[in-house]
Order: C-alpha cells, then structure tokens, then sequence
C-alpha cells in the first residue's frame, strides 16, 4: 500500500464512517431515548432530502435549503408523534408495524406527489486531487458533519437542562414526572430531535446521491438498525463507536477486495459484535462504567 | 393439612453453637465481584437441614446477590456452593432446581394470563404426570387457602393471596431448601401472621429449610430458627435471634438504620 | 385430561373428548362456536377450488403457504416471545435446497428428496442460529436485529450468485434473476409418483396448513406450550422452576425454522422460482405484519390475517394501493393493539356475558374467505 | 349441471374427508362460481411496473402501451373489435408478476401479453408462459440469448448495443477499457460481450467490476478506475442505486469518457442527474425521445399530449408501442386472435413503422433488427446522436437459434460459444 492508496482508504474509511453514523443518529437517538424503533426512518430522511432539493430548485441557497429541509423533517416528526406515535410508547413491536405501515404510505404518496423521480441539487466543493487519483471534497467534509453533529447531541444531552430532563425521563418515567418534568413534552421534545437529525441526513445527502427518488430513503435503513444494535441505547457513546468499527470493516475489505465483500463483510461484523456483546458498544462502556460505582 | 408425604422430616431444634454436620447448604469462600466492587467478600455460611434461617442486614449488604449466587442466577469470582454435599457451583439455575432448590422472588411474578391453577401447573408438570395434575393443584391450594381462588387470575387476587400462590408455586416442585426474598413486603399484620404460620407449618411438616430475606424484625423473630447478619457484602454476625439483638453492634450498623 | 381442560360445562363427553388435546389457556377459540366456525372456514377453503376452478386455486395456493409461513412466526413470537424477522431466511433456504435437489436429482426420486432436504437445512439452519444466539446471551430486540441482518446477508449474497460459477451441478443459483425452473410438488420413487400441482397444490398447502394447526394447538396447550408461555412471561422466573429456557426458546426457534422450511419448500414448487426478493427486508416484514394484525398469540387469527391482507393487496390495484395497505395496517394497529383476534374474542366474550348464552360465535370469520 | 353441484355441495358438510372425495369429481378449470373468465372482446395484457423499483423505467412502458391501443381503438380496433387492457401494478415485485401473469392467462384470457422491465422479471414468469404456450413480447434491452417459440424479445439486444458503441469507442478514444456492470446475468453477460469486442477490434479490457444491484458508494471504484487510467469505461449499470456512480464521477472529477447499453436511454440519468454528471457519456441505443426525425416528433406529441405529466419518453416505452402495432398487424393479417395463427404470421416475417425509423422482425429469433445510434450527452447533458447502423439480432444465429422449424424455449449464453471468455 504506497502513500496515495492509504489516502484512498483512509477517505474511504471517512465516507463510510459518515454515512453510518448520519444514517444512524436519528434512529438512534428515537429508539435509545423512547425505546422506540422507527421502522419509518429512512422516510424521515426522504423527507429531508426532498424538502432541500424541491426548495433548492426553487431557488434557495444549498445551505438554506438544507435548513428548509431539516425544519420540514422536524415539523413533519411533530405531527405524526403527536397524531400517531404517542399512542404507542412503550410497545416496542407495535411501533415497528405501525411504523411500517407510516413508511409504505410516504413512498407511495411521494411518488404520487413528485413522480419517480425529482431532478437532482448538484455536488458542491468539487474534488481533492493526489497522484492519478482524486476524492470528492463533499464526501470527505460529510465525516465532519458527522463528528459536529455529535458533538452537537453530545452538547445538548449532557450540557443543557433539556438533556438532564430528557435523561431523566428516560431512565424512570416516573421520578422524573413527580420531580415535575413534563415527560409528554419530553417525549415529543425527542421525537422532534431524532427527526431533525433524520432530516439533517437527508439535506446532506440530497446533493450528494443521485436524483432522488421515493425509495430514497430505503439506502439508509440497512446500515442504520445494524449500527443501532452493535452501538447499543447508548446514542452518544455507541453511535460513533459503532460508525468507526463497521466503517473500518467495510473499507478495509472493500479496499482489499470489492464493495461486495465490504458490505458482507460489515453485516457478518455486526452478527459476530452483537454476538459478543450483546448490549452493544455502549453496554460494554456502560458495564465497565458501573462496575466502579456500584453493585447492587 | 396434606401431609402426603411418608418421609416427613421432623424440626430438629438448633443449639447455640450452630455446629451441626447435617448440613443442606454450604459456601465456601464464596466472592464475588462487579468490576472493582465487592458484593460479596469470601462467605463461609451453611444451613441445616430443616432450618429456618433469616438473612438480615442494612440497604446494599450484598443479600440478593447472596441468594442469586446460590440459586445460580449469578456466577461467583470465587468460591465453591455446596448442595447436600455436591459441589453446584458450575451448575446452572434450572439444574439447581432440580436438585431441591427453589426460590420466591421479592417482586411478585406470578404469569398475568393465567388463572391461579395453570399458574401452579408451570411447576407441577414438572414433576407429576398430567393425570396427577387435578389432585395436586387442589392439594397445594388447599394447603395455602386458596382452592375458592383456583380459576382466578392473580389480577383478581389480594396481595396476601398472591403471595400465598407464589409460595405454593415454589412448594409444588417439592424443594428442601427455599429461598424467599422479603416474602411479608406490603403485607398487613394478619397476612405477615398468616405466612409466618405457613412458612412454619411447611416447616415442620415437610422438613423444608429455608433461607428468609427479611427487614420485618418482628416476623423475623416470629419465624427464624437463626439470623444471619450481612454487612457489606460478609458475614457480621450469627446466632439466635435474641443473641443478634442484643448485640450493640448489630443494633449499630443494622437496626440504627432501619427507623 | 381433567387438569388440562378448564372451561366448558360437562356435557357432550365424546367432542369434548376429542377436541380437549386441541384446547387450553394458551390458545384463544377453545368453544363449540369457535370449532364450527373453523370448521366451516376449513370446509369453504375446501371448496375454494370447486367454486372458483382449479386455475384460481392454483393461483391463491400462494396464500396458504405465506398463512403458513407467518403461523412460523406466531408460534416462535406468540408463544415464547422471541420476535424473529429471519422466519424468510429459513423459508429461502430451504425453498433454494429443494431446488437444487430438485434440478439436480431427476425423476420423483428428486422431488422427494428435495423436500426432505429443504426441511432438514432450513432446521439445521435455524438450529445454528438459535444456538448462537440464545447460548450465547443474545435477547429481545437484538434477537430480531440478528435475523433480520442474517436474511440481508443472504439477500446481499444470493443477489451476486448469477453466472455459471455459482451453479451446483445442475441447478443455476442465478443471482438477481433468482433460480428457475424448479419442478412441481411430487412424492415417490424413480418412475412411480404422484405430481401434485395447481388445485392438488392447493389442497396440500390447505392439508398442511390445517395440520400444523392443530398440531400446534396441540403442543402449545401441552407441557411444552405452557413451558414456552412461561419462558415468554419471564423466563428468570421460569429458570427458577427448573425449567431450562435456553433449551427451550431453542427448540422453539429451530421448530419455528422447521416451519418456514416447510413453507419454502411449498412456495418453490408453487411459482417454480425463487429470488433473493425473499430475504429482502419488505418480504421479512410481512410475516411479522400479518401476526401483529392477526394477533401474535393466535394461530388462527395469524392465519386469517395473512390470507386476507394478501388478498386486499391483490385486489387493490393502481397508485393508491400501498397507501391504503399502509394506512390499514396502521389503523389496526392503534384501534387494536392485541391484534384482531383477541379482540374479536373479547368483543364475542362480551356478548355473550350480556346477553344469554351466543350460538356460533364469529371467533375466526376472516378464515372463510 | 349447477343443480348436481349444489347437491354435491351439501353433501360436503357433512365431513372434510368425504368432502375432498367428492370435490375430485366436480373440480374444473373455470370453477362454478367463477363465470366464464375474461373479456368477451379482445384483450391484450400490460405488466409494466408503476411503483416499486423499477417504476421508474416502467411507468412509460404502461403509458406508451395505452398510446398504443387508444390509437387502434380510435381506428376502429382490431379486426373490428375494441381492443381491451389487463394492466394491474405488479409493483415491482416478481412474485406479484407471477400471480398477474397467470391471473392474465387463466382467468382474463389475453391474446397478447407484454410484462416486465428486468431480465429476473422475465424469467419470473416465462416457465407460466411456456406452459400455456403464451404469445408474449418482452420489450425491454436486455442481454439477448432468448430463443423461445412463443416469445418475442423487442428490445435490442447487449451484441446490438455493445456492438455499436464499443467498436466507435475504440475507434475515437483508444484501446483500453475498464468493464463496470451490475453484478447479475444481464451485467455479467453484457460483460463478456464488451470483452468479446474488444478482442474482435484489437482492444483490451484492462479490468472488471461487477457491483451489486443496489449499490450506492463508488468510491473505491472510481480510485480503482484512477488506479488503471483506461481510455474509456464501458458501464453497464443498472438502476437508479448505480446512478450514483455518474454522480460520483462527477464529484470525484473523473473525466474519462464512457460507453453504456443502459444508461440514458431507459432511466433518462441525463435529465435527472445535474450536468456535468454524464458528460462524455456514449450510449448504443435503437430509440431515444431526442431522436430528431419527423416521425419521432410526432409520436412525442402524441405522447405527451396523452400523459402531459409523464417524466420521459424511455427506448422501452417505444418498444412498448411498435409492438403493440405490429401485433395488431399480424392479427389483422392472420385474420384471427388465435395465437398459434398470429405467431405463424409474425414468424412470416413483419416489418412496422417504428419511431426509430422501420424496423423488421427475425422471423427466426423473435428479435428486431434494430436501427442503431450513438447517443452523446455533453458538458450540459445535451444529447446528439451519430453513426446510426442497422444491426441483426446475430448472435442467435450463430448459436442456430431457428424457431419456425425448431421450435425450443432456451436462454443461450455466449461464454457457451465463444473461447475468448
């Protein structure tokens, strides 16, 4: 592997690594915080990628439409928690069919609405070039969208009053109730984020897939459950673990082999993680964590 | 009362040394540790054959775990546990059940869907043929008062009367040890007399030994044959009741924090 | 048989007789009315063929086989707990077993190898993966992640096994285009057999179905049914009767597998075809779908559900269709969240409190379309 | 007959065993509720996805097929009658086809069936249209090798396609070549045929890639690609996951040219994807909706005035509706719907009028001989066409494929024949 082939890997390893992790905060955060699993995902991201393309179309600065975008997903998250998935806290399986049923409906209304297809935003920024090769700029900033947005989640949860609630709320409903948190709202408040974050996946990636069409979404969806069991509940310390060790599987062996062997390579990754620990990622820095505290 | 059973053991009455051979129970050195912490510091405890044995001790003195290693819900660092002289320590739970031992758990889990009878029928058909199934049911509900409940499901019953079921679930696979966490927990005072009354009965009667978590001192006093006090995950103390309270130590770190 | 039966007044001693094997806490229809009704649904899919020709009975064979696939999931998930998006694994395999033996191995001889083959490896297949997972810890929601990563897996492989280096012997795996020209249903030796296809498929997918039912009535509503409920309600306290449950929610898991497999086998010899479109994740998520609409618990009403709701899709045709099948299914689920059959009994149960005593109440009606 | 079943059905309450006795004495095809099954006029039948994966390129199939018959229709019909559409969604979904296509055969009854986008659709349901010895045109390009009596492949062929645009390729920008294809029969086939040609023209295919259907990252292709420095990429990509790849390219500021079979053509990437995403992008077509002829312009016309929100006018959809003509012509020639009749007189040779320009049927292979283009998208996706040959269906010939006097339903494949793969 000479100087320019570990670059490519290297920035392959970054795409990777991005795309799992923007394809899995949204879900991730729904499902570690309401234990809610939303099978509807990769529609809220379809969302986001629809409202930044039509708005950009429409004239609106790339960066502006993508606000647009992530403010339509967060709107349109509201609605149907307020409509539909707040009858269904604490049903684990339910939500998942029901959350089906919500993303059956969106592709087809999508296509009813847009057709099969919309005209694409183009790729800012151009590439990096190095020897004979060259990388897509865009793609590679995407890995720092995605560590920002951790942060960002890392920020919030930990750092704002909002967080303390929201984990409070998560961890027993009812103490955090008497001690006069209003947990509808937190739940919504939720809802809310795991659906900008959604949108926020979508707007970035708008201009960086080919034209988008109503199975926009369904890219996102496989990557997605695999990293949010082999991160575990823990959004803020299993996501990043999770998009780092899958990322790192799959360019490796891409690299080595095809983009074939990668994904298998992942999926196969991911059985043998959840195998081993079965609380994913966070569980492992959650049981080690604990151990220092208490015991019983 | 069903005595149906031919071997029926008699009480044996526990002097003040404890020293006995006939022992059901014993740790030895028995360890164990989450992560840094100690849970359960080198326990060296045995129980006798038909004894009724109390374990008391403050909030987090490490007794759940005791019972969970015994009844292999957990695995210890170190140690060896002891059955009727049978080193169980690598066999797991159900298997210990098998060998006699049986557990009531603190929280009531008795199965929501089904009525006091199929509930029952979970351990029985474990040891009796389906025919045997009809007799022994009202058997058991009999002996725990319960037979008018026998197609009730437990959301039709009162707390004393789930109770009374979960303790009929662990006696239907006919155990020598039974293990049972706070079994008087939320109870009024004449359900607390009736289950110590039980607990003793099922004791004299079937030679049953028994390990009893308890906070209640007064239903600890009412039922106990000897106390054992867990402080910080090791043995503090043992003996009879009256040794136990009277001791200023005891009354330091347990009592004191009890009111 | 005292202990087992629980409700019903004594009366007629021989049909109480009979059906008291079939009956228990752990399955929901266990009246008169509930056995005629089944009995008339069993007797009109029976006639399904004579009334509407052997072409559509050839044709809607295909719904008896997915009611079979999703009764698979009902019996693991309904009855033990354990939610396994991989039941279309096990059915692909085994429905790609049959075909490679089928191919390969000519004459009846083949076919009926070849059944007995997709079985065996669809079970083996299962009872891998249940050891993996429930010996090595592996529970709840990362026991339906693990199967349904497993049939993407297979998805993702059989999607790239076209071209003649992935063909065994005779039989072109085909990737994408999936594998062809599989044979009929048959059973015999060398020359001598009978071929089952079009009405005669029907009627043994029908025969299978009814079998497995009550066979499952059976074994749910004996020891082992009340040790998977036990094991479903909380399996710690389960441990704690003797009862070892890791055992069981593998045996549960590989007979779930076994299930499937034989659904695979009926599914290849129906179209003849299989693609790796049956490890996808929308055809993972049917089977869990028709036993949440259904109700998970009950194996009729699975059942019911999956006919019907594959019924309602082939109807509805044009643009709108899939709006419709969604929003239905989202519908069910928040009116009710039991699933339809158990409210179906509860809302018969509450009639018949009411009123005096109800004559043939509609426990299962879906089952007669 | 209706009374002694009803008898017959009474009978069968009484048990299930006896009942199933009974029910192998009155079961028939049609069934005794079921009417007689089908139109009384007649019908031709329309697979073409509308949702689902390929809705894409199928939606204008469906389109241009109705163009088709409200045209005849509007001419009186055929052989005077009103010609009727079986056209459910198949939604994508192979076994959907399968149970369409038998619910068109069994229970509709069409003269003619027209069904599928994908080769996996088409093997889906063949083995249902051989066993009814079904007349069926499927219209989509495709790797080619199907010699079957009663099927009818339209669309052009991979050897058609490929042997446009490679030979030109070579010619315009130089001998080495980096193969990507979509990783199944059609991409892997479609391969062999790039590498076939390249040894005819004294080129060399320099590497290979097959990607699974699906895929969306290019990014280690692109540096594989970089890592080679061919003079021209063949892609034969497929669907709207590997359109990614011109994406890609573009982002990644790889500019070597490419030659296609598939794209542009079939899911209009020039018209989705923002320029310069295709640029230098040579394809071998027979139609695309650009085509600048009279005949053309007013079939475009026609088209859009029918479905003014259709996306695209795809090589498909004209496939679609030449076909659908050229049956009509053949029925009006045979003088009945009877499908053995028509097939006999389709096999007698047919040439139609075609927007492509005239095209005519190879009586022994079912295929069209095909008026080839070399489609070029530029810097801003604007599509000129060069270089137009008019090519058999050859392969099948070579292979013997000879239908009216030996009639066979195989699929051949070429590294069966030929010693360079």
């Amino acid at each position: 592997m000479n100087g320019y082939e570990l670059l490519n890997v290297t920035f392959q390893f970054l795409e990777s690594f991005a795309f799992i992790v923007l394809a899995t905060v949204g879900l991730a955060v729904i499902f570690g915080m309401m234990g809610i699993i939303n099978l509807a995902h990769g529609e809220f991201i379809l969302v986001g990628a629809y409202a930044t393309t039509l708005s950009a179309h429409q004239g609106l600065p790339l960066p502006v439409a993508m606000l647009v975008g992530v403010v339509a997903t967060t709107i349109f998250g509201i609605v149907l928690e307020r409509t539909i998935i707040r009858r269904l806290y604490g049903r684990l399986l339910d939500s998942m069919v029901a959350t089906f049923g919500i993303s059956l409906v969106l592709v087809q209304l999508t296509r009813i609405l847009f057709g099969n297809s919309i005209d694409q935003v183009s790729t800012p920024f151009g590439a990096i070039s190095y020897g004979s090769y060259s990388y897509s700029l865009y793609r590679v900033l995407l890995a720092g969208a995605a560590i920002a947005t951790l942060l960002v989640l890392y920020i919030l949860f930990t750092r704002t009053a909002f967080g303390i609630r929201a984990r409070a709320t998560i961890q027993d409903e009812e103490t955090a109730r008497s001690m006069g948190v209003d947990t509808d709202r937190m739940y919504m408040s939720t809802f809310a984020i795991g659906s900008a974050l959604a949108g926020l996946t979508g707007a970035l990636y708008a201009p960086a897939r080919a034209s988008p069409t109503p199975e926009f979404g369904s890219e996102f969806l496989v990557d997605a459950f695999v990293a949010v069991v082999v991160g575990g509940p823990s959004v803020l310390v299993g996501t990043p673990l999770a998009g780092g060790f899958l990322g790192l599987i799959e360019a490796f062996f891409t690299f080595q082999w095809t983009q074939f062997i990668g994904t298998v390579a992942m999926l196969v990754a991911a059985i043998v993680m959840i195998r081993l620990l079965p609380d994913g990622f966070s569980g492992l820095v959650e049981s080690v964590r604990t151990s220092w505290r208490e015991s019983e | 009362m069903a005595a149906s059973d031919p071997t029926v053991k008699t009480t044996r009455a526990v002097d003040e040394t404890g020293e006995r051979s006939s022992r059901i129970l014993q740790t030895r050195d028995l360890h164990k540790e989450f992560g840094g912490l100690t849970a359960t510091d080198t326990v060296d405890f045995a129980v006798e054959e038909g004894e009724l044995r109390c374990l008391i001790g403050p909030n987090g003195a490490g007794k759940s775990t005791f019972l969970n290693l015994i009844t292999g819900q957990l695995e210890p660092t170190a140690g060896s546990i002891y059955y009727d002289g049978i080193d169980i320590t690598p066999l797991p739970s159900h298997e210990r059940v098998d060998r006699g031992i049986s557990m009531k758990f603190q929280v009531p889990t008795l199965y929501e869907d089904l009525t006091a009878r199929q509930n029952l029928r979970i351990p029985l058909q474990r040891i009796v043929d389906a025919d045997e199934f009809e007799t022994r049911t009202r058997e058991l509900l009999a002996q725990f008062d319960l037979l008018a409940e026998i197609d009730e499901t437990p959301a039709a019953l009162s707390h004393g009367q789930q109770q009374r079921l979960e303790i009929a679930m662990a006696m239907a696979l006919e155990p020598t040890l039974m293990l049972l966490d706070e079994p008087v927990a939320g109870l009024s005072v004449e359900e607390t007399a009736e289950v110590a009354e039980l607990l003793r009965t099922i004791q004299a009667e079937e030679g049953v030994a028994f390990i009893v978590i308890e906070h209640d001192i007064d239903f600890v006093e009412t039922i106990a044959d000897r106390v054992t006090v867990l402080d910080q995950g090791s043995i503090f103390t043992e003996g009879t009741i009256e040794k136990v309270k009277t001791d200023p130590a005891v009354r330091r770190i347990y009592l004191g924090e009890e009111r | 048989m005292e202990g087992v039966r629980m409700s019903s007044e004594p009366n007629s001693s021989l049909l109480e007789r009979v059906r008291s094997p079939f009956e228990g806490p752990n399955t929901l229809g266990n009246s008169n009315g509930f056995w005629l009704t089944f009995g008339v649904g069993v007797v009109s899919l029976a006639l399904y063929p004579v009334l509407f020709g052997t072409y559509a009975a050839g044709e809607r064979a295909v719904f008896l086989v997915y009611a079979l696939l999703g009764v698979s999931l009902c019996f693991v998930w309904g009855f033990c707990g354990i939610l396994s998006f991989g039941q279309v694994a096990f059915f692909g395999v085994s429905g790609y077993t049959f075909g490679i033996v089928g191919l390969n191995v000519s004459s009846y001889t083949g076919v009926t190898l070849g059944i007995v083959a997709g079985i065996a490896v669809a079970t083996l297949f299962a009872a891998a993966l249940g050891y993996f997972m429930f010996y090595g810890g592996v529970r709840d929601v990362y026991v339906t992640i693990i199967t349904l990563v497993v049939a993407l897996v297979l998805k993702t492989f059989m999607d790239q096994t076209a071209g003649g280096e992935w063909a065994i012997g005779e039989a072109e795996l085909g990737g994408f285009n999936g594998m062809r020209n599989i044979p009929n249903l048959a059973i015999g030796v060398g020359d001598v057999g009978i071929d089952v296809s079009r009405a005669m498929h029907y009627y043994v997918a029908l025969a299978a179905l009814i079998a497995v039912y009550l066979g499952l009535r059976v074994l749910v509503n004996g020891r082992f049914g009340y040790a998977m409920v036990a094991t479903r309600e909380d399996e710690t306290r389960t441990e704690m009767f003797g009862y070892n449950t890791t055992l069981i929610k593998f045996v549960t898991f590989t007979l779930g597998g076994a299930l499937a497999g034989l659904s695979g086998v009926l599914y290849v010899t129906w179209g003849n075809y299989i693609d790796p479109q049956q490890f996808a994740i929308t055809a993972a998520s049917m089977p869990v779908i028709w036993a949440s609409i259904g109700g998970r618990d009950s194996i009729a009403g699975t059942m019911a559900a999956a006919i019907v709701l594959q019924w309602i899709e082939l109807q509805l045709t044009g643009e709108w269709a899939l709006v419709i099948v969604g929003s239905l299914l989202v519908f069910v689920i928040l009116a009710m969240p039991e699933g339809i059959a158990p409210r179906l009994r509860t809302f018969v149960l509450d009639r018949q409190s009411s009123s005096e005593p109800a004559t043939a109440p509609a426990t299962t009606e879906e089952v007669t379309d | 007959m209706t009374r002694r079943s009803i008898s017959r059905r009474s009978a069968l309450a009484g048990g299930v065993a006896s009942g199933l006795a009974a029910i192998g004495g009155c079961l028939s095809e049609g069934g005794i509720l079921n009417g007689s099954g089908g139109s009384d006029g007649p019908m031709i039948g329309v697979l073409e996805d509308r949702s689902g994966e390929f809705a894409l390129n199928g939606t204008a199939k469906w389109q241009a097929s109705l163009l088709a018959v409200e045209e005849l229709n509007a001419d009186g019909g055929v052989l005077g009658e009103e010609l009727d559409v079986y056209d459910p969604d198949p939604q994508s979904d192979n076994q959907r086809y399968q149970e369409l296509t038998r619910e068109a055969l069994n229970r509709e009854g069409v003269d003619a069936l027209w069904a599928g986008y994908s080769s996996a659709t088409r093997e889906a349901i063949r083995p249902i249209v051989n066993e009814e010895e079904q007349l069926y045109f499927y219209t989509t390009q495709y790797e080619g090798g199907v010699c079957d009596r009663t099927t009818f492949a339209m669309g052009a062929t991979a050897r058609q396609q490929l042997g446009a645009v490679i030979p030109y390729m070579i010619e315009e920008y130089g001998p080495r070549i980096y193969t990507i294809a979509a990783d199944y029969n059609f991409g892997q086939i479609s391969g062999d045929w790039v590498r076939l040609l390249a040894d005819e023209h004294d080129a060399e295919v320099v590497g290979e890639e097959f990607i699974l259907l699906g895929e969306t990252d290019f990014g280690s292709t692109i540096n594989a690609i970089q890592g080679e420095d061919p003079d021209f990429i063949a892609s034969m990509l497929v669907g709207n996951g590997h359109a990614n790849f011109y994406e890609q390219r573009a982002d990644n500021e790889l500019d070597v040219p490419m030659a296609s079979s598939t794209t542009m053509a079939q899911g209009y990437e020039h018209r989705r994807l923002d320029p310069p995403a295709l640029e230098d992008m040579y394809v071998g077509v027979n139609y695309m909706e650009e085509l600048e002829t009279d005949r053309n312009a007013a079939f475009v016309d026609a088209f859009y005035e029918q479905f003014p929100d259709a996306d695209y006018l795809n090589q498909e959809a004209q496939n679609n509706y030449f076909s659908i003509h050229m049956w009509a012509e053949a029925v009006e020639a045979a003088g009945t719907f009877d499908q053995e009749t028509v097939i006999a007189e389709l096999e007698d040779g047919i040439e139609v009028e075609a927007p492509e320009g005239d095209v005519e049927l190879d009586p022994e292979t079912h295929h069209m001989t095909h008026h080839m283009r070399i489609g070029r998208a530029d810097g801003e996706h604007e599509v000129t066409f060069s270089d137009e040959q008019y090519i058999e269906p050859s392969f099948l010939h070579e292979v013997g494929c000879n239908l009216p006097d030996d009639p066979e339903q195989t699929q051949y494949e070429p590294d069966e024949f030929y010693d360079e793969i």
